[in-house]
Formats: C-alpha cells, structure tokens, sequence
C-alpha cells in the first residue's frame, strides 16, 4: 500500500518535481506512471524509496511514514523496494553477477544460494551467459536487464521500474512486461515508468499520467494481452543450454532453456 | 551473518578491490609508503644521533682538585662520599705524580716549569665519570656546593663548558626530533587519510548504489575501511622493507663517518612493527574520516553542481 | 559517404560485436538501424566515430581509412561527426551550456557567438530555460535532450543517433525525429540506432537490421509521414517567450516561441 | 585562437573547476601545503642551525707558543708570515703576562705556582681567528707543520680535539640536510603529483567525452595543467603563510634557546618565492605525469575490469 497526501517537491533552485499530488496505491496493483519528458515521474519514484524528500505533504508506504523515518532505518525500507534505476546505477567495478547479488550478500545468503538465485535471475532477463562481464563491457540493453535483474532478485514487495524498458527492443520489452506481470501475480506491487504506451495499451490497468509535476489522470484502461499465468517453478523444463558459468556456480538441477521464460 | 563472517566478507570485497583497482590503489599505497618511510629514516637517523649524544654525554665528567698536602685518609673520605652519591658513576684518583705526568704530555716544551716545585707540583684529584642521562641535576649541583666547602677540597671542575654546549646539541636534537618527528607523523597521517579520502571519492557513486539498494552502512562501510586498512599495512610493510634495504645499502656503499654515524644501529623489530601498525591505523582512519555520512551525500544525482557537492 | 567492408570487431574477451558488415552510406542520406539488444548498434556507430577499431575490415568516412588515421588526426574527424551517445555522456562538472557549447568554444567561436549557437540549438530540443542547471540536475529526457543539443551543435556532416529517444515520450520522439529529418535535409548523413518501429515505420527510408552481430537487413520502407520543407531561417516568427538566459547571452533578434520549432 | 587566448581559456576553465570541486581542490591544496610547510620548515630549522655551525666554527683558533725568550722582533716575523697566509683570519698575540692574568683567572687556586717561575712563567702566544668554512685545509696544515719546524716556535695547538668533534657535527648536520631535505622534496613532489593524479581519475570520464566529441590533447589538457598549477601555486603559497605565521607565533610565544637558536631568522623572500615556485612546478608536474595518454585509457565505455584499468 502506497498512499501520497498532498505531496510536493521542490528541488534546491526552485524546480518543481512534484505539485501537490494525493493518491493511493493498493498492495498487489500495477500501475503505469506517464507523462511527458521533466513531468515528473522519476521525482515520485524516488519519494517512495526515500532518495529524495517531500518538501510538503506525506508518503505512507505499508503504513510508515517514509518522510521521518530514521536514518538507519532507510536500508530496511529499501530492502522491501526493487528499484530499476532510469540510468541503470549499476557498480562499475563488479561483475553482472556481483551486481546481481549485491543485497543477497548483504543479507547473508551463502555462497551457493547467492549464486543459484542471482543464475536464476538473470537467466529469467537473457542475460546469464554474461555474468562475469563487467557492465562497461554490455550493451545499453544488457546493462538494462542487469538492472532489472538487480531489481527483482530480492522478491521485493514493491517494485518500481523507471522506464525499464527504454533500451529494449519491442521483443524484449514484451517480455519483461510479461516478467512484471508474473511478478505482480505473485503479490508484488509494481509501479511501472515509462513512454511506451503500447506497451499500456496491451496491458490496460491502472494508468496515472503526469504533467508539469501535477496529477493529471487516474485512470483505468482496457487491455488487449492476456496475462500470463503464474510462472510455476516446479514445471518440468527443457534441458540447460549447458552454459560455463552455471557449471562453475555448481548448480546441478535443471534450468529453463528459454532465456526469460516468456515461453512459459 | 555473525561479526566474523561480516570481516571475512569485507576483507574479501576489500582485497578484490584492491586488484581491479590497483592504479588507484598502488598509488595510495606508494604515497603511504613514501610518507613512513620518510618517518621511519627520520626515527632511524634520531635514534642513532642519540645514541651519538649518549656516548658524548658519557664522556663527561667532574673533577675534584683536593688542597696541596691532603692525606690519603681525607681522601679516601672525600671519595667514599661521592660515590655514595647517586649521580656518581665511576670514580678514578689521579695522585700528584699522574698529574704530572699528564701535564708533561700534555704540555712537553713546560716540562722544566714543573721541575721547579718540588715533590707534589700538581695537586691529587678524583674523577668522577657522570652518567648525565640518568643525573639529577640539582641533587649533583648541591652535592658539589657541599664539597666546595670541604676543607680538603681545593676545588671542582665540573666541565661546565662543555657540557653547556652539549646540553644545547642535546636539547636541539631534542627539539629536532620532536618537532620533526610530530610533523612528520601527522603529515604521514594526513597525506593518508587525503589520499584514501580523494579514493572514496572515486567511489562515491558506488557508495551512493550501494545505499540506494538497502545496504546499512555497516556493509558499505565495512570493505573500505578495511581497503583503508590494508593499503595501510601494505604501505607500511613496504616502508619497513625500504628502510631495511636503504640502511644496508647505505652501509654497504657509502663509507665514512656519516653513514657509521648516522645509520649504526637499524630499528628494532618493535620499532618496524610499530611503522606497519601506524600505517595501518592511518589508512584505517583516514576511510573512517572519508566515509563519515556527511561527506559523501547520500543522493547520488542530486548534487548542487557536479558530484563532488553535498546536498 | 560512409563505407564499411567486410568489418568484424570482436571485443577482448571474444565477444563479437559485429560480424562480417558491409555496406555504404551516401552523403546526405538518413538511415535507420535496428536489431534486438546486443545486436552490434552501438558497436556499429563506434567504430565510425573510432571509439573502437574494427578487428577486421576497413571503415572510409569521406573516403579516409578510419582505421589507420594516425592518433592526432582522431579529434578532426570527430569534428564532422556529431554523436549522441546511448548513455548521454554528459560532462557533470559543466552546465548544459557549458556541455552543449564546448566544442564550439575548443573551436575558438568568441564568447557571445557560442551563447547564440548554444541558445539555438538548445531551443530546438526545448531546453533553452535549464541552461545553467547541471546535467544531475535534469530528468533522463532532458539529459537525452542535451546530448542532442550537442551532436547538433556543429552542424556536422555526420549525425550518429544512438537510441537518441530512448527516455522521450512519443511527442517529443516525434518532434526529435522532425529535427533530425530538417538537419538531414540541410545535408547531413544521418544514421538513426533505434529500437522504436513506430517511428522507422512513420518516416520509412532505408532501415540496416543488425542480428548477432551480422548485417541481416538492409531495406527500404515506404514512410507514413511527409517529410518537413526545410526551415528557413529568416522566415517570421512568434514573439520570444521572454527567457532571462536569452537575455543575459545578449541575443536581440527574434527568436522562435516554439520549443523545438515543430511548427515549421 | 592564438596561445595567449588558450591560455586564457585554460585559466577560466581551470578556476571554474577548481571551485565547482572545491571539495578534491580543497584536499589537494592542504595536501600540497603540508608538504611544502614540511620542507618549508625544515630549510627554515637548518639554515638557522647551519648559522650557529658557522657560529662555532668563527670560535676556533690556532695557538702557536712561542719559546721562552724569543723577543720582538721574531715574533713580528712569526707574525708576519702568519697574517700572509690565506686560511688566517683576525691574529692577536698573548704576551706572557698576559698568559699569566689568564691562567691565575682559570686555575685560581694554583696561582702561587706562577710566583715560583719568575719573570716569564709562561710563554708569549699568537692567536689566530681561522674562518673553517673558507679554509684549504691541507694547505693550512703544511703551513702549520712548517711553523713547528721554526726554531722560535715552542708548539702549535690547532684545536685539533675540539674542531674534530665540530667537524663531526658539522657533517652530520650537513648530511642530515642533505638526505631530509632532498627526501622531503622527493616526498613532496611525489605527494603533489600522486593527489593529483588522483583527482585526474576523477575526472576520467570527463576527459574521455572531451576525447570523443573531438577535443584535441592540447584543448583537453591545457585547464588540467592549469589546474595542476593553479593547486600547487595556492597550496605553495599557503605554505609559505602558514611557516610565516608559525615562526612568529613560535618566537612570540617559545622562550629559551631552543627557538632562539632554531628559528632565530626567517626564510629570505627568494627562499619563500622559491617555495611557492616548488609548489606550482610540482602540481603542474603531477597534472602532466598523470594525463600521460597512455594513463587515461581512451575509450571510456571499454575498460576491461572497471573504468580504472586500461585497454
Ligand atoms: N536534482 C534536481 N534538481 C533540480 N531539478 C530537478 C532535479 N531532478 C529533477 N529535476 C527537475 O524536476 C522535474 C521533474 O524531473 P523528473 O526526473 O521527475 O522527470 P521525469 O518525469 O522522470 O522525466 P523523464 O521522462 O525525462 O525522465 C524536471 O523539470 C527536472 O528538471
Ligand atoms: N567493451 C565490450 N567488451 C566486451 N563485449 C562488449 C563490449 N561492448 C559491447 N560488447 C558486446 O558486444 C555485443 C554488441 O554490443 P552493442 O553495444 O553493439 O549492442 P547494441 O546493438 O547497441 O545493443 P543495445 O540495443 O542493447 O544497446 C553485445 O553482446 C555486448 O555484450
Ligand atoms: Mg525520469
Ligand atoms: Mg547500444
């Protein structure tokens, strides 16, 4: 539950991100954010996960006032939040799988688990053939799945995605779409950012557009795609396309062959 | 994850870091090197030179003149006293005709001059060698006022001048070293903790990330300050090897005084031991100094004019 | 003129970029490239621009062997080319017009000409009024926006494009795309990396699809869309929108109301 | 545009972000401005110490005795011969009673020695004033060891015991400064150089897209020299301000010999020019050293561990 009361931000020299924007979010929704280029949009994502500062009004998310929250209780906050970074943020001096399993580590997984789940991860973005690549050495693209993977490899309960689609080609960005479908049946909520409105316009859902930092629409649209059924995980699955890094990573059971799973 | 596995994982980031940096890393690590080794010279060079002063200081001594005629019992007094004093060290007698004869090497062409005077021409004395390291000067000083004042005793040569002038070489190599060796050390600290703050600088992106994805500042701190501190150590252990290997090659090409003088004696291994640790401590502290919350913003694109503001 | 023979470039680490490409790209033509993530699009405008050398083959831009122009030679050839890069690139310690206007100042334009050229070009892509904030200081599209302004800046013969509409919304993608259609009809050759088909499908033109690193396409689709007539510079326009940059740079004449002149 | 014009430009570019990263400059500056107060300070202590060498060395004299009974007129002669040679300073002679006043006032209680001798007790004397920093000390010690052979001179005493010890001192001060002053320059400029190869790492990726937007190496380089220079002249400067300061809070405030003798004078104004020279030269050093190209890698997007290896 994500719940915005009057809120509005202003940045130090005066620029508007947000004006006065009051909303609720329920668990478990996806919602499109829209709107034109400066509307405002990366503005309210960041407010949800606390990089920015409401200047006026408050954000509850699951009930907490996110605005005076302590300090130290930031990380935790965050931990419940997958964010897909407009411009990726990824950490130049690890690798794809560093990257990946960055909050794993933090949260204690051991070795083989890290490995196995950030594997699983990135196999479900394309990306698990690349995973000791540093992010330099990626394509815009593969940068921005790695991104996604990073997101989602916590089973947040909130994921935010900034315009996670802008560096894909229109195959890619279906199938990540279908990826924060199954993601959102599973009982995340996914807060989706972006241009694409034919992405919106498959979908339909809950589609909020921005404009000069205000709310402009909340609204509802039909969609043209069937969502997908939920991924099941124990669904006998093709056999493995026998890559290196899985074999290194000791991970014996059998893995998807199909790179994101949209075929599932 | 317990403390241990915490410092295992940092010390693993750490190291891993350290490699993929190592531009980065082997010029701090130099700097911290350069930076103690100069320290650690200058330490080698101090303690020798004050070892230098100790063996002048232990070439000083006072001489007591007694009164022409003094029996061997008034003596034998006199001499039992003094080395019953605390700043005695070694107490030797020169009877008259030692005197003399240090007089007729000393002065050869006055020879005929002491011939003159009959059986004692020079009177007998006591010299006494003074450890002045371990002296208490105003319990010698009263000491020797009460001896003045022995009949006996004609009069007490206490090397005034000369030890004048070493108690000044003394005090200025004292004065030396400790203004020096303070400097030094807070420049070796100071070139640390910049160098290891103008690193994190370089990741202050990362750091930012880092924060963004839910990591507490335990677990981004963690690794750096143990990068800190092994650039640190490293630094410090290259410095001790340095110095080890400039003070033999030092000794072994250079020659003359100087050298013999200046490098003697090598630092002991609790002297090396304490370099290493104090480059780590300062690595350790300057990563401490150089991720205090405040200095690295926590919002990684918000910055008033280029990443290096704060917000 | 651009011309690729039989071009492979293979990365350190054995990933191959591009595969055996040949192809020419006349003077003054306006050319679409396309492919799924990790196709070789990047790779492709790269190489002309030498960011990268190709392993093998040999690239001519106006008939010169990209490939052994001698070192110092480099920086004149980037001078003709105008490049948007896929991650922007934007210099962080600058402005944006600091950003936008640098190559005209390493060119040695007198301070009151570059704020005129900077002020324009940046009107163009809706700009004008953040001039002075910092790239950190602009949302994803704004950035993409100075990136633009400063390929365009120069007004050079060669237009590399990559991904330039990335974080725009369709309004803006389209009105980037008009801008791109006028330089091109004022002679410039221009190459246009893109994932967006509605936009290649509204324009038409020649379109280079990349796949696995190979030259899989190379085709000419009818467009939807009239091209634009050529904006005449002298032509009347609307009263200037007042901005206080315009006139702390000392500019008089009338300018364009219309942010990216699309009226033309 | 003409040179001066890039000059110009560079000047602009390099002050705008000197101050837009006032943080790095900042560190950079003091770091520089610690290093050159270090070597500052120690040409300040050792030019003061190499003062009182010279002050102790004017002290030291040679002593030629004549023998008893020589009159006048071989002593003019002796005298004479003296005054001509290159490595005599000021010559007094001691007549014997002279000698005798000094003696009685040295060795009170042995005063009624000299009743016993007569008219001439001791022998007349030349004193002579040697400035040891000019003199050829070979040349010196034949012409000394020629006087010992003259049939009227009893002794020479050259002070032999006393200016070996000087020597000694006078050597180690020597090579004390020679191998601290030239280290500490070394640190110094290594120091300089190595934080501002550091801030040039920060600022990788700015030098890259200037790279790539077709700026050429002199237009890329030329603010990060002036940068460079910019740092080390202010951080020179600083120096010299903070040793000026230092050195009258320390005379104002330090009583006694010790900042009497180590910082009775200040630094000449060349000295001080001298070091705020270092100081730019050194981080305009650095800025060149560290945007060699090989060093800065020219593809930002394709390093191969991090954008801090090279390709
Ligand atoms: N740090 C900042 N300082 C000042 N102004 C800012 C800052 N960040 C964003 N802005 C401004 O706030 C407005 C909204 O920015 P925001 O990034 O939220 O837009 P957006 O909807 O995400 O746009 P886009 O689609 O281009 O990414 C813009 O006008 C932008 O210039
Ligand atoms: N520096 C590099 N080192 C190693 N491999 C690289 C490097 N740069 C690109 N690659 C690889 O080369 C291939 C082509 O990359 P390129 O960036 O050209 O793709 P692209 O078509 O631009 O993709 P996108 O649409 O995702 O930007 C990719 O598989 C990528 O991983
Ligand atoms: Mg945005
Ligand atoms: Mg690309």
């Amino acid at each position: 539950m994500i719940e915005f009361y009057q809120v509005t931000k202003r940045y130090p020299g005066g620029q508007l991100g947000l004006d006065d924007v009051s909303l609720q979010i329920p668990k478990g929704e996806l919602v499109f954010l829209t709107g034109p280029s400066g509307a405002g949009k990366t503005t309210f994502l960041k407010l949800i996960y606390r990089e920015e500062m409401a200047s006026e009004g408050y954000i509850l998310v699951n009930g907490r006032n996110v605005s005076n929250l302590p300090e130290r209780k930031v990380p935790y906050l965050r931990r419940t939040i997958g964010v897909v970074f407009q411009s990726f943020r990824l950490i130049p001096r690890k690798t794809v799988f560093e990257n990946v399993s960055y909050l794993p580590r933090v949260l204690g997984l051991d070795a083989k688990q890290q490995r196995k789940v950030a594997y699983d991860t990135l196999r479900r973005v394309g990306l698990a053939h690349r995973m000791n690549a540093f992010p330099m050495q990626l394509s815009g693209g593969e940068q921005q799945r790695v991104a996604i993977a990073r997101a989602l490899i916590n089973r947040p309960d909130i994921l935010l995605a900034d315009e996670p689609t802008g560096n894909l080609d229109p195959e890619l960005s279906e199938e990540i779409l279908r990826l924060f479908l199954e993601i959102n049946l599973e009982g995340t909520t996914v807060i989706f950012a972006t241009h694409d409105r034919g992405l919106i316009r498959r979908v339909g859902r809950r589609v909020l557009t921005l404009e000069d930092a205000k709310l402009r629409r909340d609204e509802h649209l039909p969609g043209e795609m069937v969502p997908p059924a939920p991924r099941r995980r124990s669904e006998p699955e093709a056999p493995p396309d026998a890559s290196p890094e899985m074999e290194s990573a000791g991970l014996s059971e059998p893995v998807d062959a199909d790179p994101i799973g949209a075929g599932a | 994850m317990t403390f241990l596995q915490a410092l295992l994982y940092f010390t693993r980031e750490a190291s891993v870091n350290l490699i993929r940096g190592w531009k980065v890393s082997l010029l701090a690590i130099l700097t911290i090197t350069l930076s103690l080794f100069l320290t650690g010279s200058f330490f080698l060079v101090s303690s020798n030179l004050s070892q230098l002063t100790k063996t002048w200081r232990g070439e000083s001594k006072v001489v007591v003149y007694f009164a022409p005629g003094t029996d061997s019992a008034a003596r034998d007094r006199v001499r039992g006293e003094i080395a019953a004093a605390a700043w005695s060290g070694e107490v030797s007698e020169v009877s008259p005709e030692q005197a003399a004869t240090r007089f007729r090497s000393a002065f050869p062409s006055l020879e005929d001059l002491l011939e003159g005077w009959g059986d004692e021409p020079l009177p007998a004395s006591l010299e006494i060698q003074v450890d002045w390291s371990t002296v208490d000067g105003e319990a010698m000083r009263a000491d020797l006022e009460t001896l003045r004042t022995d009949p006996v005793v004609d009069m007490v040569d206490d090397d005034r001048d000369w030890l004048a002038q070493l108690e000044t070489a003394v005090l200025l190599l004292r004065g030396l070293a400790l203004v020096l060796g303070g400097v030094l050390l807070l420049t070796a600290v100071f070139t640390i903790a910049s160098i290891i703050r103008l690193t994190a600088y370089l990741y202050h992106d990362e750091i930012a990330v880092q924060r963004l994805v839910g990591a507490t500042e335990f677990f981004i701190r963690g690794p750096f300050y143990i990068e800190g501190l092994l650039q640190g150590l490293l630094g410090g252990t290259l410095a001790a090897a340095s110095l080890a290997l400039g003070h033999w090659l030092a000794l072994r090409r250079g020659d003359g005084l100087l050298v013999s003088v200046l490098l003697e004696r090598f630092l002991v291994p609790s002297q090396l031991l304490l370099l290493v640790t104090l480059g780590g401590l300062a690595g350790l502290f300057g990563a401490v100094a150089s991720l205090r919350k405040e200095s690295l913003g926590r919002t990684a694109e918000v910055p008033d004019g280029g990443w290096e503001e704060e917000v």
